[in-house]
């Protein structure tokens, strides 16, 4: 009886420590995957989709986590960030690189615009702080629709980009064949099969997360940690609040940038105009089903976070058409991606923080 | 002592102008737009008229919670969507005109009570977050709305009017016509003036709204949510159940953002099922702001105010665009960008304001 | 919950708000009315008839013609006007009362002429429109939040 | 009114505690933080606190019956008002509203019988009414109509005291009882003195009209002005309870501090200890809330371990703070010889100054961090020590971090599982050893410790002291010390500066009697001497 009761507890512990959201949705997953081949769904592609879908969008995942690290919170301003990296496509595609180089020059040219604009949103989010998610979300927008009018006037004039008729003003959707379309798939690609992993992509990511990884060990990483856990604390040890908060701002935008360009160079085309809108909430939710809350974030978030949110993407639609007939994946997206915002927003331990 | 009250006596020109930093530059705006866009004074009189009769009822309808210190009710979507479902269900009984209107405003009050309990206990587990909590409530409950209204309807509640329902058999179709009821409220009186042509009806609901609302900041209830707005530990300390009235100041926000939805489709004459809601949050606060309302203080004068200055510039932005640069597109992103801009702007004063009223308040005290 | 007066108060309340409701779904629900102008069985058509429902004159229907009439609310005052084969024109006034589940009756206007004094449901009948067809074919629904372009 | 009588008898916090009140009698009641004041105040108020925390023992009577209390809306039925430290004001609300908060007198509305009680319009006029005869009961001139932020702290007390008057009209349907005592916390502690003259003329009207006054204050003068009898308590227990005629301000003052039981002194190695200055403070303000630090000056010798005491709210703990760099400070702060930069934390930090807050859970831990974080993170930052130096960037050295905390648990004796665990699982002492283990990894030459035995239990407290004594003696470390006990830091300091009113009133060798500091403490000296 004893042995029952305290097994229990400790299965409840285990489960409030993971999250039921989290645990409903492993399930929910794990549940599709059975039941795909009784849709007629191959389970390998499924997992390539899977993979694919990972690797497109884990670098913009882990742009959350130097600023949950710092304590600004999620960051909902992320479209600051993919402006930065559309800045940067669209300069490499200007001057005409190709190839692995043109990949490598976006990401160069995005990086002076993320550091600027990064710097200048970090200082706004020190003068907020407390209120900064839902100032996060509406710079966000702000700078998306302020770049709406950039676009029509910056001064681009490659024909690949801007629209035929007028000359001027880029287009909505610009491939980016040519340029680098599938560097990072398509190096060191794996195909057995149905099932084709994006190596390059993959290890990509890991390159960043690890650099990630050792700056959080060092000393300004440390430091960094502390400001989110305790700011008061960190102040106390001779920390500067104000610049460490700024310092994650300036990473987490870049890592912006650089996440959209991988984003592309996968999905074949840049989206400008309202493309980046909302693209913060996708993210945001991914590491928060990761394991991720309003304070805290690992990389293990992100890598389980995105796994588990891009599967369940590609594998409701198709599963469920196999099975009803009936497209509710969006639908489940929505639920699920805000659903996840909301039980991260309303934790208790967070609120007494 | 006596120095300290004449300190606060005398306001600088400054520190006026911050304070109405957004309402002042939108006067810019307009003042400069006007001339450029080439628009005829009863054109934009008219079309303001219009738009005012559509719009103060939902931007009036963010004013209760703001009294009750939960900030801009970003959740107003979800009285939007219980409208929407209300327009839905008369026209699937092809009930029309005036009638159809009262009986969908009939429908949407149970939907809008359930969603602003909801939305309102929700909010009670992120108190200090209201704003971005309900902004995502607004999100997740459009991902509901989409599952009833795009699966259920038609299959298991019954929508039978062809018209409505998907050529599939389920779900509502991306527009619904509601041209039985297209300004059967602005034109039940009808009275021009300059050519230009006054929703009265619509003017006289707003006008009784507005009666409420200044009824309502006299009951108790009125009184228990100012308290609560100001200092929930001391509201609850005087046995105030904070709490409650902070759902119930949701609620009612959430009902009348459902009636107010109603009188706007009804001047616009179609809905937009899957889109007509998710803008009007956002549009309704930026209209609120600009009339120079910020999170913890908005007032029936910042509606009308910011309802003329912000549809102003909405209905010049395009035209002026085209006039400058020969691209009307940029003029609508321009207008899109100020909506945002203008919440942002306004959101960021209020947070250095608070943190520095904070920090006086501190210095007064010793 | 203690049932004292108010309760009752509240429970009249929401009866009243839903008694309210039935009757706006009365007043104001929308019927359309089909002139048919045909043979009905042995009954010919008529040459000319003209239909005037609630004082609103409408068009002459000629013979093998349909028109439709839109009205709102269930009683109304029909007025039916056609020449007979003497060239003398006669009129028929009835009220009708259109059943509150139809959207849409046919009105056959030759038996109607013809047994005037008959009952309601002789002349006025169900009609099921199969051909409302010409709804817009938008099956794909947007969902998506691109609306932010929308007037507001 | 026959006559009010009240006994209570509890343990621990309080013991035995007898006393009597009579209708109009002012009974001032003085002790030292900490004393029971506030428990017994909160027992006598019926709060829930009490109640949660398992009730207390003996019996309260009034007008010789007993009484029971649920919850203090009994207390308030019974006629008992109390007015607290902190306000509960709504700062945009009138006089009037906030004096009649959530009591607002309602006018019948047809929407309440709709949608419940609520609705009923508030009564306006007849609110004005009940707060200007509550104003008025109070003898002060107070517009009703002012918003409460625009206000002078004194009015905001009024409006409080006033609020207490005016629920006795609440009752008079009902068992028409009335206000009949009244608790005053400190309520003229904020108050210029102008303002507090005003209370004490409103306090003596209420007396007059029958109101028993239970006030409770710092300042003796007051007490002794306002009060008909004096109670002073210490450690629980009453120590003393007269009539005014028999006390004066110095003998409250030694019945305050003097200690049944003294707390023996430790015996101290002093070789150590130099004619040479360490701190040179002088002129030191410091915008603490709660804390004021007005014009602070003081030395400190190399090698000593120096008390600052003085009561709560005095600006002692103010002083380490705006030294520190935590809250806003003028002023000039020598530390062997060099001047310190103020206003900026790593300015000290990086000249070898240690500070261990008060505040273990806000300023001084990470709690949701290891306790190597804690213990390593402020060496780590100011000396860069615990670091890997792999090429040009700086790594953690997780191993020596590991090694060092692990030491220090064995040093302190840190009760936990292993030096991995968050520091938020440890109870207040082991923290407050991680908080002490912290600063002496940053090696300091001057150490700050700001109430290092607050809220931990006796046999920590002990440990604690004699980590800080030995650690002075081992390494030479000055050490200044700031504490509310005045026994704790006469039982380790070689001298104490006793801080009141945001400026230090003396400073005096440790060894001399308390009574002396007593003196001190209240700001009594010129008036005592």
């Amino acid at each position: 009886m004893m042995d029952a009761a305290t097994l229990k507890e400790k299965s409840m512990q285990a489960i409030k420590s993971f999250g039921l959201p989290r645990l409903i949705i492993t399930l929910f997953l794990v549940l599709l995957f059975v039941i795909a081949p009784f849709a007629n769904v191959n389970i390998a592609s499924g997992i390539s989709d899977m993979l694919t879908r990972f690797g497109m969008n884990a670098v913009l995942v882990l742009a959350m986590v130097p600023m949950v690290h710092s304590g600004c919170g999620l960051n909902f301003g992320l479209p600051l960030g993919i402006i930065s990296g559309l800045l940067g496509a669209t300069m490499t595609i200007e001057f005409g690189f190709t190839g692995f180089s043109s990949f490598l020059m976006a990401i160069v040219f995005a990086t002076p615009f993320a550091i600027v604009l990064g710097a200048g949103y970090g200082a706004l989010l020190n003068r907020v702080k407390g209120g900064e998610m839902m100032i996060a979300t509406y710079v966000g927008f702000s700078s998306v629709a302020f770049m709406c009018i950039m676009w029509l006037l910056l001064p681009y004039d490659n024909p690949t980009m801007v629209w035929g008729y007028a000359g001027t003003g880029l287009r909505t959707t610009i491939s980016v064949e040519g340029a680098y379309l599938g560097v990072l798939d398509n190096f060191l690609r794996i195909q057995i099969g149905h099932l084709a992993i994006p190596t390059g992509t993959i290890l990509f990511f890991a390159l960043l997360s690890l650099l990630i990884w050792l700056f959080l060990r060092t000393k300004t990483g440390t430091a960094m940690t502390a400001v989110g856990s305790n700011p008061i604390f960190a102040t106390a040890s001779g920390v500067s609040v104000d610049r460490m908060r700024t310092l994650s701002v300036v990473l987490s935008t870049w890592l912006g940038a650089v996440g959209i360009i991988v984003y592309e160079q996968s999905f074949g085309f840049i989206q400008l105009y309202m493309g980046p809108f909302n693209m913060a909430l996708p993210a945001v939710s991914a590491v928060l089903l990761g394991g991720a809350s309003v304070n805290k974030a690992s990389i293990a978030n992100v890598v389980i976070g995105t796994l588990l949110f891009q599967g369940i993407l590609t594998m409701t639609p198709s599963v469920m058409n196999g099975l009803i007939q009936m497209d509710v994946s969006e639908v489940i997206r929505i639920i699920v991606s805000n659903g996840m915002i909301l039980y991260a927003l309303t934790r208790k331990q967070e609120v007494t923080r | 002592m006596s120095g300290k009250l004449d300190m606060k006596n005398k306001i600088s020109v400054k520190e006026l102008a911050i304070s109405n930093l957004v309402p002042i530059l939108f006067i810019c705006i307009c003042i400069i737009g006007i001339p450029l866009s080439g628009y005829s004074g009863s054109y934009i009189l008219n079309e303001v008229l219009s738009r005012l009769g559509r719009n103060s009822f939902l931007v009036l309808s963010l004013l209760i919670p703001v009294m009750a210190g939960m900030g801009l009710n970003f959740g107003m979507t979800l009285g939007a969507m219980a409208g929407q479902i209300g327009l839905i269900f008369v026209s699937d009984w092809n009930v029309v005109g005036i009638p159809a209107m009262v009986l969908a405003a009939i429908i949407s009050t149970p939907i809008s009570i359930l969603l602003g309990w909801l939305c309102g206990t929700i909010l009670n587990n992120a108190k200090g977050r209201e704003m971005v909590t309900s902004y995502i409530i607004g999100f997740f409950m459009n991902g509901v709305y989409q599952l009833v209204v795009l699966y259920f309807m038609g299959s298991i509640i019954p929508i039978t009017s062809s018209a409505l329902v998907l050529p599939r058999g389920y779900g509502i179709r991306n527009t619904v016509n509601l041209e039985t009821m297209r300004k059967s409220l602005d034109n039940l009186i009808p009275f021009n003036i300059f050519g230009a042509s006054v929703p009265v009806a619509t003017f006289i609901l707003v006008a009784v709204f507005c009666l409420i609302i200044v009824w309502f900041r006299r009951t108790k209830l009125g009184q228990d949510m100012r308290a609560v707005g100001q200092d929930m530990e001391v509201a609850r300390q005087a046995g105030i159940k904070v709490e409650k009235t902070r759902v119930l100041s949701i609620i009612l926000s959430t009902v009348f953002a459902g009636y107010g939805m109603i009188i706007y489709l009804q001047n616009i004459g179609t809905l937009n099922t899957y889109n007509s809601h998710s803008q009007i949050g956002m549009f309704s606060i930026a209209a609120l702001l600009v009339g120079g309302a910020s999170v913890d203080k908005a007032s029936i004068k910042n509606v009308f105010i910011g309802i003329i200055l912000f549809h102003t510039m909405f209905i010049i932005a395009p035209t002026v665009g085209r006039n400058l640069i020969g691209e009307a597109q940029l003029g609508e992103y321009f207008r899109v960008f100020v909506s945002y801009g203008v919440i942002t702007l306004a959101l960021v004063l209020y947070e250095i304001r608070t943190r520095r009223e904070a920090r006086k308040a501190l210095e007064e005290a010793e | 919950m203690k049932i004292g007066r108010s309760f009752y108060i509240r429970i009249a309340a929401i009866i009243l708000v839903i008694l309210l409701g039935v009757l706006m779904f009365f007043i104001g629900k929308q019927h359309t009315i089909l002139l048919d102008n045909n043979k009905v069985g042995d009954i010919r058509a008529l040459d000319e008839v003209t239909v005037t429902i609630d004082g609103v004159e409408g068009l002459p229907i000629y013979s093998r013609m349909r028109d439709q009439a839109i009205v709102t609310g269930q009683g109304h005052k029909l007025a039916v006007t056609y020449v007979d084969s003497s060239w003398e024109e006669h009129t028929i006034e009835r009220e009708i009362k259109i059943p509150l589940s139809e959207n849409m009756v046919i009105l056959y206007l030759p038996y109607l002429v013809e047994n005037p004094d008959s009952p309601q449901e002789e002349w006025l009948q169900h009609f099921e429109s199969q051909a409302i067809v010409s709804a817009p074919a938008d099956d794909e629904v947007v969902t998506s939040d691109d609306a932010m372009l929308m007037d507001f | 009114m026959k006559g009010i009588s009240k006994e209570f008898s509890g343990n621990k916090v309080l013991n035995d505690i007898n006393f009597k009140l009579y209708p109009g009698e002012i009974l001032g009641l003085v002790g030292e933080n900490g004393a029971g004041k506030s428990t017994l105040m909160k027992i006598l108020f019926g709060m829930d606190e009490i109640r949660d925390t398992g009730g207390y023992g003996g019996d309260i009577l009034i007008d010789g019956k007993k009484i029971e209390f649920h919850s203090s809306e009994d207390a308030i039925k019974e006629g008992i008002g109390m007015v607290h430290q902190e306000f509960s004001l709504i700062p945009d609300f009138t006089v009037a509203e906030n004096i009649l908060l959530n009591r607002e007198p309602e006018k019948y509305s047809v929407m309440s019988e709709l949608f419940g009680k609520r609705l009923n319009t508030v009564d306006r006029k007849e609110m004005q009414r009940r707060a200007l005869l509550a104003i008025e009961r109070l003898g002060v001139e107070l517009d009703a109509n002012k918003t409460i932020s625009t206000l002078p702290v004194g009015y905001k007390q009024f409006t409080e005291i006033a609020r207490e008057l005016s629920k006795e009209d609440d009752q008079k349907s009902a068992d028409a009882k009335g206000i009949r005592l009244l608790v005053l916390d400190e309520p003229t502690a904020v108050l210029s003195e102008h303002e507090a003259i005003a209370l004490l003329k409103a306090m003596r009207m209420l007396s007059e009209a029958g109101i028993a006054i239970i006030f409770i204050s710092h300042r003796l003068q007051e007490i002794i002005d306002v009060c008909d009898s004096i109670m002073v308590m210490r450690d629980g227990l009453i120590i003393k309870h007269v009539d005014k005629r028999e006390a004066d301000v110095q003998k409250i003052a030694s019945w305050m501090v003097g200690r049944s039981v003294k707390q023996e002194r430790v015996s101290r190695d002093t070789s150590h200890i130099s004619d040479e200055i360490a701190l040179k403070v002088s002129g030191l303000r410091v915008d603490m809330p709660g804390e004021m630090v007005k014009d602070v000056s003081f030395e400190v010798r190399k090698g000593e371990i120096f008390g600052l005491g003085g009561l709560a709210g005095q600006g002692k703990i103010g002083i380490p703070n705006g030294i520190m760099g935590l809250y806003y400070a003028l002023g000039s702060v020598e530390f062997e010889g060099k001047a310190i930069k103020l206003n900026n934390p790593s300015n000290p930090l990086s000249s070898g100054i240690a500070f261990v807050s008060e505040d273990r859970r806000g300023v001084g831990l990470l709690l949701d961090e290891s306790l190597e974080w804690n213990v390593s993170f402020g060496a780590m930052q100011v000396n860069e020590s615990f670091l890997k130096k792999i090429g040009p960037i700086k790594f953690r050295d997780n191993e020596a971090i590991r090694k060092v905390t692990e030491e220090y648990i064995d040093l302190l004796q840190i009760k936990c599982t292993s030096s991995k665990q968050k520091a938020r699982q440890l109870s207040g002492g082991n923290q407050q050893k991680i908080c002490l283990a912290k600063a002496f990894a940053l090696n300091p030459k001057l150490l700050f410790v700001s109430e290092p035995t607050r809220g931990i239990d006796v046999g920590a407290k002990a440990l604690v002291l004699e980590a800080l004594k030995k650690y002075n003696e081992e390494n030479g470390t000055t050490i200044v010390m700031i504490s509310s006990e005045l026994e704790e830091l006469r039982s380790i300091c070689d001298r104490i500066a006793v801080v009141h009113d945001g400026k230090i009133a003396g400073t005096l060798d440790a060894t001399r009697p308390s009574e002396e500091f007593g003196v001190l403490m209240l700001g009594e000296m010129k008036e005592a001497k």
